[in-house]
């Protein structure tokens, strides 16, 4: 569900540090009818141009912390809520480039309820904000 | 004699507009007051930010009652999650999870809530153990009976065991109407056609659903046909739903508490092409039942990869099918424009 | 009260020695009767070579009734099979299925049956079809209700339909006895356990099974547990298997004339631990069903990797135990030595 | 069911055509509680000693009537019945030698009310009767 509303159209901005480009960082919503206890995302897979950004370059930000995916495994006192717009970003010295690029944006939730644990994808072509 | 059931919406139901920011409570409550449904459902932690892990503050509390006496309205459940699988790996101890359905009662009460509903796969000996709590806070919790459990399934009979056993009228049931799917939905079909499943194989499961074939003859049939990945996945759809018999809940009556009026679809000529609502609310009335019947549209995520959804439109319809169904001699509608 | 409900045996509880041929017909007819289990149901395609295909000599059912005469038995049931994929890549016609059912309707009235047993995924319109010629030939079809299926599951209440809508009284229910599993039988565990499954994890599925697990639930943790093969087989057991209710009998009693005693072990204090036939019998009782009670040992097919089954022994112990649930007076006891 | 019961001991012999041996034969049995029209066995599977013996080469004979598997699936007037020992000849010009022999004997079965089509199986070490 909310597959095709989990990237935010327009959010693709370089991730600088000071001046130097450091990556790339858009905007995110949880594809889920509720928000989710941060140590049950399991997993946010981010893919830009088809290159795969390995796990530990991806970072997971929202009012006004950062956590690596490594760390969200045991955050017991954060959430990622209901439609809130997190920002991800996504690592690599130099950055990914200018002009557009089409950005996968995959995230896996261990849902106690669920029999299963489900990853939902969204890919979309996103232009890098001047 | 006075209408005994009364008629709500689960916030649920706007999920797709409320996601994008598109409806805010106000919106919702507005809306489902406006239709005549004053009972108000809520997933806490859909509708309010923080629940559980960082929890909420009065202000966002003060609003929520401002609103619900602003539109005359009645809190009716919190449907609560408790995630057992809060730590990677080990399961939330027994201990643990009743102090968390504690707080979700806390939370309900806090709300104004007559109910919080449990996910049917919480063990029942936790609910038992919370229950007196919820008895001092006057609130009944109820696990949600959802496809594909249904009221003769051994787990949900276990539930009711352990209630009666416990000796506590805080324990009860809610059970979703998605239990008695008739029909394989068309919003159903017509997304697996988009995913590719081939037209005759479509056709065969739909059939197939209408005959009531066991689920494994048909995902048997469909590889046999040729049918692969979105195929088998839409002939697996008949191992998590069946056409059970609304009339099951009879037995149960004394403990029902709450309805999820869930629905995929409702056409122009205001039906579910999926659920027997005749048949569901005649024997709902035929059991004495006097709570609510909340709307719970889920059709959004069959329709959003093709459509922008309507929920508001859906819910709408819904509640002019249920006032229909209930007697009433108005029928509902919106204010302001849609 | 007169003893309205007898005892009986399914031949299908020998298997194991009919199959070597270390029991012919005669041994299974007699042993029955010592038992004092006279009412005797066969798989007709088990215990008479030919049927259908090639055809049965007269010479052999003037032997069969030799046979019931001598030992004062009374045929029972005459369980077709009705191979509608007797034809690869194609569906038996439905005319052809309904002929192919008067066939085995003529043979079941050949061997003096007062029943055949018709297998649960037959569609229930090429039974209405056939009914007017059962109800010539005085036969009943009786559609074996049988795990995973219940009686309220869709496909079992659309036969159900079928038959009211029908108005024939030769249509009706066969109860298999294994549809009530309310524990996961030992001889099912030590099976899968020879198979290689770890014993925590076929510890769990037992555990699982006794809680009234979902079986999505149990297969999803058994993969988290490393589960693979035999053990991810042993949890897929209980989408087969479920603890339903007996009493859920009692609505369709007036249509149930035979009932298949199931069963998969007895142990030496006259028990089987996965079905609760103290409960069914009462139900039974309860409802006024006045028919049979078949033996049908199915536990060969668990044991016989690690040992010769004794087939005779385990329906001499399940004959005790009816005897003494239906009060009798008498143990039943086999004259000769097993 | 009756897995181990299929192959039946000390049947395994040399298939002859005339004096010339052409291939071997061993007596075999359906696994199954109730015998089966010929045309839903779909496929009797055999190797000699690891060897799987191609399709065409196996033969089923029963109350003096040989079959190949192909004409099997047309057959609707006969059957294996229930514990019948049908003969199984798996033939191979000058036979598989003499000495004690690795059988593997599978049959699948189409069944028409299970939702899948099952595929039993038995393997026994076999002397070649002299
Ligand atoms: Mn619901
Ligand atoms: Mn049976």
């Amino acid at each position: 569900m909310m597959d095709n509303k989990m990237i935010v159209e327009g959010s693709l901005e370089n991730y600088e540090d000071g001046c130097a480009v450091k990556g790339v960082k858009f905007l995110g919503r949880l594809p889920y009818y509720r928000g989710l206890g941060l140590s049950m995302v399991e997993d946010i897979q981010v893919a830009i141009d088809g290159q795969q950004v390995p796990r530990e370059d991806v970072r997971f930000q929202v009012r006004g912390k950062t956590y690596t995916l490594d760390e969200m495994e045991t955050v017991y006192d954060d959430r990622w809520n209901f439609g809130e717009k997190a920002t991800i970003i996504a690592l690599k010295d130099g950055g990914f480039g200018e002009g557009t690029h089409t950005v996968e944006f995959g995230v896996r939730m261990r849902v106690s309820y669920l029999p299963f644990v489900p990853t939902t994808k969204d890919t979309k072509e996103l232009a890098l904000a001047a | 004699m006075t209408m005994a059931i009364k008629r709500g919406v689960s916030l649920y139901s706007y999920q797709n507009e409320t996601f994008q920011g598109k409806m805010d409570l106000e919106d919702c409550i507005r809306t489902s007051a406006e239709l005549g449904a004053n009972g108000i459902e809520i997933i806490g932690e859909q509708t309010f930010w923080g629940w559980p892990e960082v929890g909420v503050e009065d202000e966002a509390i003060e609003n929520w009652h401002s609103l619900i006496q602003k539109y005359d309205c009645t809190p009716v459940s919190h449907d609560f999650m408790l995630d057992y699988k809060r730590y990677k790996g080990r399961m939330m101890p027994h201990d643990e999870q009743v102090a968390s359905v504690k707080r979700d009662i806390d939370f309900g009460a806090r709300l104004g809530m007559k109910f919080i509903r449990a996910l049917v796969s919480i063990d029942p000996q936790v609910l038992v153990d919370a229950a007196p709590y919820a008895e001092e806070k006057d609130i009944k919790i109820l696990v949600e009976v959802h496809a594909p459990l249904h009221f003769d399934h051994p787990w949900i009979v276990r539930h009711a065991e352990a209630y009666e056993k416990s000796g506590s009228d805080a324990l009860g049931f809610l059970p979703d109407m998605g239990m008695f799917l008739h029909a394989f939905p068309p919003v159903w079909k017509e997304k697996f056609l988009r995913m590719g499943v081939r037209q005759d194989i479509a056709d065969y499961i739909e059939k197939a659903y209408e005959d009531r074939v066991l689920s494994e003859y048909v995902i048997l049939n469909v590889r046999e046909m040729g049918g692969e990945g979105p195929a088998i996945g839409m002939a697996e759809t008949m191992r998590h739903n069946a056409a059970f018999e609304p009339k099951r809940m009879l037995d149960y009556m004394p403990r029902i508490h709450n309805i999820h009026g869930k629905f995929y679809q409702m056409n122009e000529d205001y039906v579910e092409p999926s659920i027997p609502y005749d048949e569901i609310v005649s024997v709902l009335k035929q059991g004495g039942y006097d709570g609510y019947i909340c709307s719970e549209y889920e059709g959004n995520r069959w329709v959003e990869d093709a459509m922008e959804p309507d929920s508001v439109e859906q819910v709408r319809r819904q509640q002019v099918m249920l006032a229909r169904l209930l007697g009433e001699t108005e029928t509902p509608a919106l204010k302001t424009a849609a």
